[in-house]
């Protein structure tokens, strides 16, 4: 395994930045979309409840089946990845924001509202530092997801870690499995400390 | 155009169809269903061994993090190609979700339920019987709604070790860009996770109820 | 003559590595037929108290006894059966109806079918809920009053000879608590024979419904005697304290009038 | 390694699709290239479906094809048996359709076939397609998915040898299909006739078509017209390269990435070496 | 001479589809300076009817006023910084100290900081707490009599002409409520001038407490009055019940004397 790093640590490393840029990109977009859903739909928990019931759905649809669908209409390639990768955040997203949100003790938010805070006040103030454990939870699953699943997006030229795997398998190359799954693990690690960093930060600040 | 090929390929190709959804569905019932037997009666006795659930928390978040491509690829190395290693793999991929709900489940099962069967004169069969299997059920019931649509989804993915299943369809479409075979199996897989995602919430809501 | 039901001899309860002694060496002994309050602020060891009863919490030294004999000695399945117990928190099973919840132990004892539907009926007659309206719901479709009924049907059901209640009425509301004292105090009169030992931190329960009241501060026993002798006779500074803050609400009622 | 002092700075895109050997053969190219000064962009491993596409839309400057391929699947056009003469008609049309150039093609003919174990074939006696298909109902298929599906798969193969009763068809990734053989859970599998597996005879042993249904599957550069016209020197360095691989060698050179295990960098670095 | 700061005038409020009156047609009147209790078994309406105050719910029929002005025509935020609002389950902010907890109103204001500080303090000696000890500390570190407290403190900090506070001592023991309410009884008369507003289901709470105690039932004011005059005449037969159960359990206590 050494010896093989050691000859193609470039080739790795170029996946391993495909990947990289394949869920930074996703994870971007996904925490936009859903933050914007969140600040839209926050007040009506119906509509909230009934979006996540939806994503769910969605999230149970196997990745290939999203890929297969989507390839006729965005074709091969990154942006259809990228759209099938965002659309399965949106269930975890939306799922640990709004609990996140809707978990806070409704006594708590009365308090708030009853001491006259503005929306926008209880927002900033209150609802967002206590749900932040939850909401950076929540982009903790949503990144260890994602970064499984683009591995399965090299099926459809998406570049990343996936091309490890499948090369792997196409040369029956138990090496280069390995390597696929050594760095998408390490990549996985890396993601989660980095969040864990942000938590604390993030808890200092508001705590 | 697409609705034409589509409404060809049925025309020609309804039984071969008809297998794949057969050899899909039998493949993820029977993962799912030695997922269950294995790990129901494990999550019940790790709930009882704070030792044991904190290891499979642990290792099953260790596993988490391994793409299941790679847990499917891998396992080719190590037990061959076929059916035997597509199911092994499913399994290893379906027990987590449900061993971890499971052990949650029993741990849930409030205090003041315990104390009150045990007050009212249960044994500890009875006590497993009529308060814990039924208000740990719904925890359970998730498990393997989520080890269900990781199996079907991984199931798809199988078709690369010669499992068979819808997954054939949307590589033999993949292989030969042909949008009609894409799309017949990806909907058809879609629509297999979506029914059975609904179908398993609906069990869930009535437990709860 | 009257039977000794209940007897604590020494009874003492560890927590820990022995630093919390939540029971300090107690001994009483409860009559049948009486109906027995314990007292005590939070943490005074009431609910350990009560637990060693029916064998959910294990003495760490001296003997209990059951009608005589020693509850170390006997299954503890077949004690229990004997033992009626309503917790504050209710505890009923939320995946039952309020029939199933009362049946639970008439079905353990494997009682005939019809009998335990005549049994479900009477007893829900006996706590005052309609057969008809209430046997076939759940508990979270009943009010906190109600679902404490419930929890009193189902200790009795088959038919113990004592019962143990740890701050039954905790959480209803005061009026409703007031109700449900009165009918308590009305279904232990009317069966007679039964034990009731109740555990409770209010002062105005405890008086009102204990025949003898028992109380404790921190894992002691400071008195035990009729709520008369009691108040007469305080024998600590701690029940004094108590007997004042009534005093002093006394005061305040009869001022009003 | 680029080369940036030069002054013709055109990136050349080489591309190619997911197996082995187009991707051992556009790294020598694509070395070739490097050699000979320019700047090259390397596209691996781009879904043989696709790519056409992508060298149509622009997004590759060539790759390497197969003159049956482009007859059959690209044009559509009608079975034709002769090298020179498959190669003549796609070189016109691929000229005149799609602005782009086949260079001369090599010896090297990876042509469609089935393999069977040895064992098997032995047991039955079975050298030809014609012998296979007569005892088709005694023999596990694994298939990949487009196999069955192509027109110069199993549909065209049922038109000229009539039909092939498997007693079971398996679908495996391509890859695999070697693997699945020699653990015996199949016995005959669509193979290409260049695979380096194929070089273990006792193991394996590709099929007689005896009824020629296959064409030539000659190797080639397809090229972008406009890329050659600014750059006509291409032509020379490739040719070079095409005049130098014949079956042998490609088979060869397979066979060192999927017996080997060697990476298909290291072998076409080798084998450029050798000729240069 | 004494202001009107509350008044209800033919309040409605309704739930569901309009099935459950949870308020039935109100009318009422609160001086500034009185120390008014709201007492009614669950669900008659009590926290419906507070909450109409700081306009937490909305009445859907009727008028309120907040010294003399109708509170459907004040900015709601306004209005809410103007008073004090205190509930059973405290709902103190578990990221914040209890410093911070109490700063929230002023903040709001945009209060200088010095002046923050300084209120802090005061705050915190009037309700009993050692602002050294306590000021850093957050709600979890704070045993239930303390986090009441600081609830008190926090609604206070502004300095609010009105105070509600619903079930402000459901969560304490019964021992700890004793004393809170005296607590809370000397504040109001401190104060001088601030208007409260209490809700609870305890009579004894709501007796002792109100200048005038207001009795739901239902959905209904039953009587509005002193409890001198409540208990001299009920007007309605559930204030009577109420009453007798009260009077049962004072001849109760004299009789053990
Ligand atoms: N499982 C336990 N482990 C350790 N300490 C315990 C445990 N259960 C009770 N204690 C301690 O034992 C003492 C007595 O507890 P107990 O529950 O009997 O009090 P209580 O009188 O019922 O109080 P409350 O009115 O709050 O219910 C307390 O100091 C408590 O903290
Ligand atoms: N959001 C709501 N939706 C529907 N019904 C409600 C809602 N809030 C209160 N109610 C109903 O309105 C009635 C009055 O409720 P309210 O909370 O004012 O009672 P309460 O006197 O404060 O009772 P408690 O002592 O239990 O707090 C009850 O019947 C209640 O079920
Ligand atoms: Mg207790
Ligand atoms: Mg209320």
């Amino acid at each position: 395994m050494i010896a093989y790093w050691n000859t193609y640590h470039e080739k790795l490393l170029t996946a391993t930045m495909q990947h990289i840029e394949l869920v930074g990109m996703t994870l971007t977009i996904a925490i936009l979309i859903a933050s914007g859903i969140i600040m839209a739909c926050m007040h009506q928990e119906r509509v909230m409840n009934g979006l996540i019931y939806l994503t769910s759905l969605l999230y149970s649809i196997p990745s290939l089946a999203l890929f297969a669908i989507l390839i006729p209409l965005t074709g091969l390639g990154r942006t259809t990845a990228i759209i099938v990768l965002v659309i399965y955040c949106q269930y975890v997203l939306l799922r640990s924001f709004s609990a996140g949100i809707q978990e806070i003790d409704p006594t708590i938010i009365e308090a708030a509202v009853g001491m006259g805070m503005t929306r926008n006040q209880m927002f900033r103030k209150i609802q967002l530092p206590l749900a932040m454990s939850s909401i950076i939870a929540g982009i903790r699953i949503a990144a260890t997801s994602t970064i499984g699943i683009a591995t399965i997006a090299a099926t459809i030229n998406a570049g990343g870690l996936g091309t490890v795997l499948f090369d792997g398998l196409r040369t029956f190359s138990v090496v280069k499995l390995l390597w696929g799954t050594v760095l998408s693990m390490l990549l996985c690690l890396f993601v989660n400390v980095i969040l864990y960093l942000l938590e604390n930060a993030l808890r200092r600040r508001f705590a | 155009m697409l609705v034409n090929d589509i409404l060809q390929y049925f025309q020609e190709n309804f039984s071969q169809y008809l297998i794949y959804v057969y050899q899909h569905l039998g493949l993820s019932i029977q993962a799912i269903g030695i997922s269950c037997l294995i790990a129901i009666p494990l999550g019940y006795i790790s709930h009882k061994h704070r030792k044991l659930s904190q290891m499979i928390t642990l290792s099953s978040q260790a596993l988490r993090i391994i793409p299941s491509l790679a847990v499917l690829f891998l396992l080719i190395s190590f037990i061959g190609v076929g059916r035997a290693p597509a199911l092994i793999a499913l399994v290893l991929l379906g027990i987590p979700p449900i061993l971890v709900n499971t052990t949650v489940g029993f741990l849930e099962v409030p205090a003041v339920m315990i104390e009150t069967g045990k007050g009212l004169g249960m044994t500890d069969w009875e006590l497993l019987k009529r308060v814990k299997i039924p208000m740990a059920f719904p925890f359970v019931m998730t498990g393997v709604k989520l080890a269900l649509v990781e199996i079907i989804s991984s199931a798809t993915l199988a078709t690369y070790i010669g499992a068979g299943g819808l997954g054939t369809l949307i590589f033999t479409g993949l292989g030969l860009n042909r949008m009609d075979l894409l799309l017949i199996g990806g909907v058809s897989v879609a629509m297999i996770a979506f029914t059975t995602s609904i179908f398993l919430d609906y069990i869930i809501k009535r437990s709860i109820n | 003559m009257e039977q000794t039901a209940i007897e604590f001899k020494n009874v003492t309860k560890l927590y820990g590595e022995g630093e919390t002694k939540a029971v300090d060496d107690i001994s009483f002994e409860i009559k049948e037929g009486e109906f027995i309050t314990v007292l005590g602020s939070s943490g005074s060891g009431k609910t350990t108290t009560l637990k060693m009863i029916n064998r959910l919490i294990r003495e760490d030294g001296g003997h209990i006894t059951f009608f005589g004999e020693d509850i170390s000695e006997m299954n503890e399945v077949d004690l229990r059966r004997k033992i009626g117990y309503v917790v504050q928190q209710i505890g009923l099973f939320p995946h039952m109806t309020v029939a199933q919840n009362i049946a639970t132990v008439p079905e353990l004892l494997k009682w005939d079918k019809q009998e335990i539907q005549a049994r479900i009926k009477e007893l829900l007659e006996l706590v005052q809920l309609d057969p008809e309206v209430f046997a076939d719901r759940k508990p979270k479709q009943l009010s906190g009053g109600q679902q404490q009924r419930v929890g009193v049907a189902r200790a009795l059901a088959a038919n113990p000879k004592v019962m143990l209640l740890d701050e039954p009425f905790g959480a209803v509301d005061a009026i409703t608590r007031l109700q449900l004292q009165n009918e308590l105090q009305k279904i232990h009169k009317e069966l007679g024979d039964k034990t009731f030992v109740l555990v409770t931190h209010d002062i105005n329960e405890a008086f009102k419904l204990g025949t003898r009241v028992l109380i404790m501060d921190k894992g002691k026993i400071c008195q035990f005697d009729t709520p008369r002798e009691i108040m007469r006779n305080p024998k600590t500074e701690f029940v004094a304290d108590l007997i004042a803050t009534v005093k002093e609400q006394e005061a305040f009622w009869s001022e009003l009038k | 390694g680029g080369n940036d002092s030069s002054t013709e700075n055109t990136v050349i895109r080489v591309g190619s699709k997911d197996f082995t050997e187009n991707l051992v053969i556009s790294e020598i190219y694509a070395l070739a290239l490097e050699d000979a000064g320019y700047d090259v962009e390397r596209i691996p491993n781009i879904a043989s479906s696709v790519v056409h596409t992508s060298i149509t839309n622009d997004e590759i400057d060539l790759y390497p094809e197969y003159t049956g391929t482009g007859l059959l699947v690209v044009l559509e056009m009608e079975m034709e048996t002769d090298p020179q003469k498959v190669y003549d008609t796609i070189k016109a049309e691929y000229d005149e359709q799609f602005d782009l150039t086949w260079l001369d093609y090599a010896e090297a003919n990876d042509s469609a076939g089935l393999v069977i174990k040895t064992s098997v074939a032995e047991k039955y006696g079975i050298e030809t397609v014609s012998d296979l298909q007569e005892h088709a109902s005694e023999l596990r298929f694994a298939s990949q998915g487009e196999f069955d599906q192509r027109e110069d798969g199993l549909p065209g193969l049922t038109k000229a040898y009539g039909e092939f009763n498997w007693k079971s068809s398996t679908v495996y990734d391509n890859s695999l299909k070697y693997e699945v053989l020699k653990n015996d859970e199949a016995d005959v599998a669509p193979a290409y006739t260049t695979e380096g597996q194929l070089t273990d005879k006792e193991e394996f042993t590709v099929l007689v078509d005896d009824k020629k249904f296959w064409p030539p599957y000659n190797l080639a550069p397809v090229i972008r017209n406009e890329v050659l016209k600014e750059n006509p020197d291409i032509a020379e360095i490739l040719n070079n390269i095409s005049s130098t691989l014949d079956t042998e060698t490609v088979t060869g050179l397979n066979a060192k990435v999927d017996v080997d295990g060697e990476e298909y960098e290291a072998v076409a670095k080798e084998y450029f070496d050798s000729i240069k």
